[in-house]
């Protein structure tokens, strides 16, 4: 039962990938990004990782992001691709 | 049927973290915008340590944290423990390493973004090249 | 302290150096460089010790880090190959703090304490991969290696050196995430990470693709790091453009520590009967570094910046490095292992004279160096001397290396490597020659004037040199460079003919 | 461009998939590694540590010496912030409005004066109201954060949690308070110098306890040696040297999460940030 969740997480895993690249606006993509590493925290916390997964979340996810938007908030929100 | 039902079972882990790997690659070396090639690198470090995070899971195994210590460790003698039913804890301590690792890199590649912008007002792989072209 | 903790204290010793470096940073800065140099001189004397112990005895000394056996805790093997290592990183770095102390307080002033914090945790992450018998510390140490050189590459001119630095930080992460996959797909088939444990675990496994795609992956991830030639493109931006006191630490260092894992991978961890048995891929490595020696040679001749050129120069010592370790037979493994060692001492050596160039000059674009013999007659000596000593002159040891490789090319029979050798010689020959034209006869533009009518002009030019600490420090490795090839024979017969055994 | 880049993570993609043939079963219980290295973990571990998170065991015992280069690579990203981005040399025109009355005073770039009082409000470029209910909210959480950030370094040994984690929520706290004042109020409160010399002092204390383990006769962070020092029973000394350890990574964490953070939100000038 527990490879259904993982492989429903998995997929939105890999969308909310593609997602966070192809999307035009910058600050969106910090957003898809934050998005991208809940979800990867919450796919090892299902395959039992649980202190990777308490890692993601407060480093990949919660600090990643806040570097990204102060970043963009420095530089320009617009990209051509 | 089955048989290939239970081959996909088996490796359908693998499969998917290969293929989001691959975007992470695609996205970094594809993307024009330098901070969509941030988020690539970020992607694809992120792959690899799904890929050994998958490589610890046993199936039926709780996670790696031993309960009854205390109680059993005095009252019913020398607690026994079957290394069948908890999941292989030496990947997670790998991977706590390598997500540290790559917050530290995005971090740098974040300030060496910026310079770079303070220098050029703008982060396009292609307007840079014509900057630096001129010069 | 019982006296064999030396492997400990070795990578201990810059480390603590530079934390306690960039404390006194803010509390005092002055006392920041005399506590690098105590973290550097420590080192330098711990990795001698560890050098004649292991001659003396002939067996391997090994450190369990926090007590634990091998294959649980993580274990520091040193032997003969990573010893003589140890003592050129160890040299070098030294040296080159010494010589770049002016440097930093004349360019980075207020921030010279973290410079020098940094620069410390580069070379312990240098002496650690050097060091370790782990295989994912490894990658820990590769990349604090890589993170501090993004940092040192990018401080270099305001215009360039950001950009360039960005390009690095792309590919060299391609690289070690690469190295970590490979490390990955020999965890997940053999279950350990110590470099003797998966020795003794991989011989039955030599038929899997599995193993043959984490040895593909590892080599790759470390060619990549390495600059082989057609991975090599963020090379000469990054060595161009960075400041000359980093680029002098990361230039005759990074590259070759790199070429030392691969070579560790390939003796210790997949062993010969692997690569050259089971698979057959040692004959197009050959060639694809025949190919780095030749396109090498060929862009360093378009280049107008003596640093591009140098940098150019460096990606097709790789091809020597490579190719010579993947003959297949004993001499061209021999004559790589001590390219590793001269070639570092010989690119530091030609860095640390463009140093003192640069100390003076405006940049080392051609037209600014014209008249320089004259101007800085010490430094363009030790700059000629490294040229030589790059195109092959026999004293020097660029001779001695090259020649085991040219023999080991011959044995193997691989006479496009050889070909390769002898042209990129010949190519060096004119770079460094047509350098030398350019100081020695056009005479400086601002005596230009004192022609007198006869057409020879009599003008004293002033000597200006870079400063006296530079100019010892480029003196001793010229000594060295002339000392290390006369003593070659030693060198191999005693450390890397016992070793390849 | 985009040609190549498709040729290569093609021919990467298909190399690597060509590998999953041989892997063992996802799960599989006896698969190579979860046998050779990993039972001696799960079953030595309590007897050895007497820690029952195993991942904390091996991350601060066994493979505490990766650990500790892990800390040098957070330490190091907070120098290499400090030394691309931090300028102190730029100094620009400053604006204050006088609140009541409305007049602007231009405080010219090499004046270091500061109108007092609480009637001045400074005007950057970026320059946000400030919001009253997101000042005052944040204001009472920040403690319980921080009082959380150090349970979760605390209760590292007995279930997930540790120095990182730890860490990085104590500085995801403090740049909560630069995000919701603004970053002048979050650096008078903890200023550059602190966090310089507290980034630093957390890779001391590792070090020094393996530096200490060292002179009293062990391998470096060998713990049990600390029992000469320690007046603790010998079953729980490794535990103990694993909290010290911890505490070292999450101060040294806490400070480069902040560093960086104000150097990339102010561009290194440390005035207006996000």
């Amino acid at each position: 039962m527990i490879w259904l969740i993982d492989l429903i997480v998995l997929i939105f895993v890999i969308f909310s990938a593609i997602a966070a690249i192809s999307v035009k606006d910058l600050l969106s993509t910090a957003i898809l990004f934050g998005a991208y590493s809940f979800l990867m925290c919450l796919l090892w916390a299902v395959m039992g990782a649980v202190d990777v997964a308490f890692t993601e979340a407060s480093v990949g996810a919660g600090v990643s992001t806040v570097f990204f938007v102060a970043a963009v908030f420095n530089t320009t929100r617009r990209t051509k691709d | 049927m089955t048989d290939f039902f239970i081959v996909v079972m088996a490796k359908y882990n693998y499969w998917l973290y290969i293929i989001l790997m691959m975007i992470g690659l695609y996205a970094m070396i594809a993307k024009n915008n330098l901070m969509k090639k941030l988020v690539g690198m970020n992607i694809f470090q992120t792959a690899i340590i799904l890929f050994y995070i998958s490589i610890g899971y046993k199936i039926d195994a709780t996670i790696p944290i031993i309960e009854n210590a205390h109680g059993g460790g005095h009252g019913a003698g020398p607690l026994v423990i079957h290394a069948a039913d908890y999941i292989n804890p030496l990947p997670h301590v790998l991977m706590l390493t390598a997500i540290v690792v790559s917050v530290a890199t995005f971090g740098v590649a974040m300030a060496l973004a910026i310079k770079v912008y303070q220098r050029y007002q703008t982060l396009e792989e292609d307007e840079l090249r014509m900057h630096i072209r001129e010069k | 302290m019982t006296p064999t903790n030396y492997p400990a204290l070795l990578v201990l010793a810059p480390l603590v150096a530079a934390i306690v470096c960039s404390c006194a940073s803010w509390l005092r800065k002055t006392l920041c460089y005399p506590i690098a140099l105590v973290g550097l001189v420590v080192s330098f004397f711990s990795s001698t010790v560890l050098l004649s112990r292991i001659i003396a005895t002939g067996e391997e000394i090994t450190y369990y880090m926090a007590g634990w056996s091998p294959p649980f805790g993580i274990e520091y093997r040193i032997d003969l190959l990573n010893s003589v290592v140890l003592v050129a990183v160890t040299a070098i770095a030294l040296i080159n703090l010494l010589a770049s102390h002016q440097e930093v307080l004349r360019d980075a002033e207020e921030k010279s304490g973290t410079f020098y914090a940094v620069y410390l945790l580069f070379i312990t992450g240098l002496i650690g991969v050097v060091a370790t018998g782990d295989l994912f510390n490894l990658y820990v140490l590769l990349e604090i290696t890589s993170l501090t050189s993004y940092a040192l590459i990018a401080m270099g001119d305001p215009d360039r050196s950001p950009m360039a630095s960005l390009n690095y930080v792309f590919i060299g992460v391609i690289g070690a995430s690469f190295y970590l996959l490979g490390v990955g797909y020999i965890y997940i088939m053999t279950g350990s990470l110590n470099m003797m444990d998966v020795a003794t675990l991989l011989p039955p496994l030599h038929g899997s693709t599995a193993v043959l795609v984490a040895f593909l992956f590892c080599m790759i991830g470390v060619w990549i790091k390495m600059a082989l030639f057609p991975m090599h493109t963020w090379l000469p931006n990054a060595y161009a453009y960075a400041p000359i006191a980093a680029a002098r630490a990361i230039a005759p260092l990074m590259t070759k520590v790199m070429v030392y894992v691969m070579i560790r991978l390939m003796v210790t961890v997949f062993g010969y009967d692997y690569i050259f048995k089971a698979l057959h891929l040692s004959s197009s490595v050959v060639w694809l570094a025949a190919i780095a020696i030749v396109a090498g040679g060929i862009l360093a001749l378009g280049q107008r910046d003596l640093k591009k050129m140098a940098a150019y120069i460096i990606v097709s010592e790789i091809g020597y490095m490579v190719g010579g370790a993947w003959l297949g037979n004993n001499t061209g493994m021999t004559g790589s292992i001590l390219h590793i060692i001269n070639d570092a001492i010989m690119t530091f050596a030609l860095f640390l004279a463009m140093g003192n160039i640069a100390f003076r000059t405006k940049n080392l674009r051609f037209e600014n160096l014209s008249g320089l013999f004259a101007k800085m007659p010490w430094s363009m000596a030790g700059f000629a001397l490294a040229g030589l000593s790059i195109i092959g002159v026999p004293p020097t040891c660029g001779f001695f290396s090259k020649w085991y490789l040219v023999m080991g090319g011959l044995e193997a029979g691989a006479y496009h490597f050889v070909a390769a050798l002898i042209f990129s010689s010949l190519v060096c020959a004119i770079l460094f020659f047509r350098v030398f034209e350019i100081c020695f006869f056009e005479s400086a533009p601002g005596d230009a004037a004192a022609h007198d009518h006869q057409g020879h002009h009599h003008a004293e030019v002033a000597i200006e040199e870079a400063p006296v600490s530079s100019l010892i420090s480029l003196g001793v490795v010229s000594l060295l460079v002339i000392l290390v090839g006369v003593y070659s024979g030693t060198i191999v017969q005693t450390i890397i003919v016992p070793f390849l055994g | 461009m985009k040609k190549t880049a498709l040729l290569i993570v093609c021919l990467c993609g298909g190399l690597l998939l060509s590998a999953t043939a041989d892997f063992p079963d996802w799960g599989y219980p006896s698969s190579p590694a979860s046998t050779h290295l990993s039972n001696h973990y799960i079953e030595k571990s309590m007897e050895e540590t007497n820690v029952p998170n195993l991942v904390t065991a091996v991350l601060a015992d066994y493979r505490g010496f990766d650990t500790m280069f892990e800390t040098a690579v957070v330490f190091c990203a907070g120098l290499a912030c400090l030394l691309l981005l931090r300028n102190s040399n730029h100094k620009k025109d400053r604006f204050y409005r006088h609140v009541p009355t409305g007049v602007i005073l231009r405080f010219n770039k090499n004046s270091t004066r500061e109108p007092g009082g609480r009637e001045f409000e400074n005007m950057d470029a970026h320059w946000v109201p400030d919001d009253l209910i997101i000042m005052t909210v944040c204001r009472i959480l920040i403690p319980f954060i921080q009082i959380y950030a150090l349970y979760v370094v605390a209760h590292g040994d007995f279930s997930p949690g540790g120095g990182f984690q730890g860490g990085v929520i104590f500085g995801s706290s403090l740049i909560l308070l630069a995000i919701s004042y603004n970053l002048r109020t979050a650096l008078k409160r903890t200023t550059e110098k602190v966090l310089g010399i507290f980034s630093a002092v957390g890779v001391l204390l590792y070090v020094g306890i393996g530096l200490l383990c060292m002179v009293l006769g062990g391998n470096f962070l060998d713990y049990g040696k600390l029992v000469k020092v320690l007046p603790v029973d010998p079953g729980h000394i490794r535990a103990l040297g694993m909290l010290g350890v911890e505490i070292g990574v999450g101060i040294t964490v806490m400070a480069v999460m902040v560093v960086i953070y104000v150097n990339l939100a102010s561009k290194g000038q440390h005035d207006e940030g996000l």
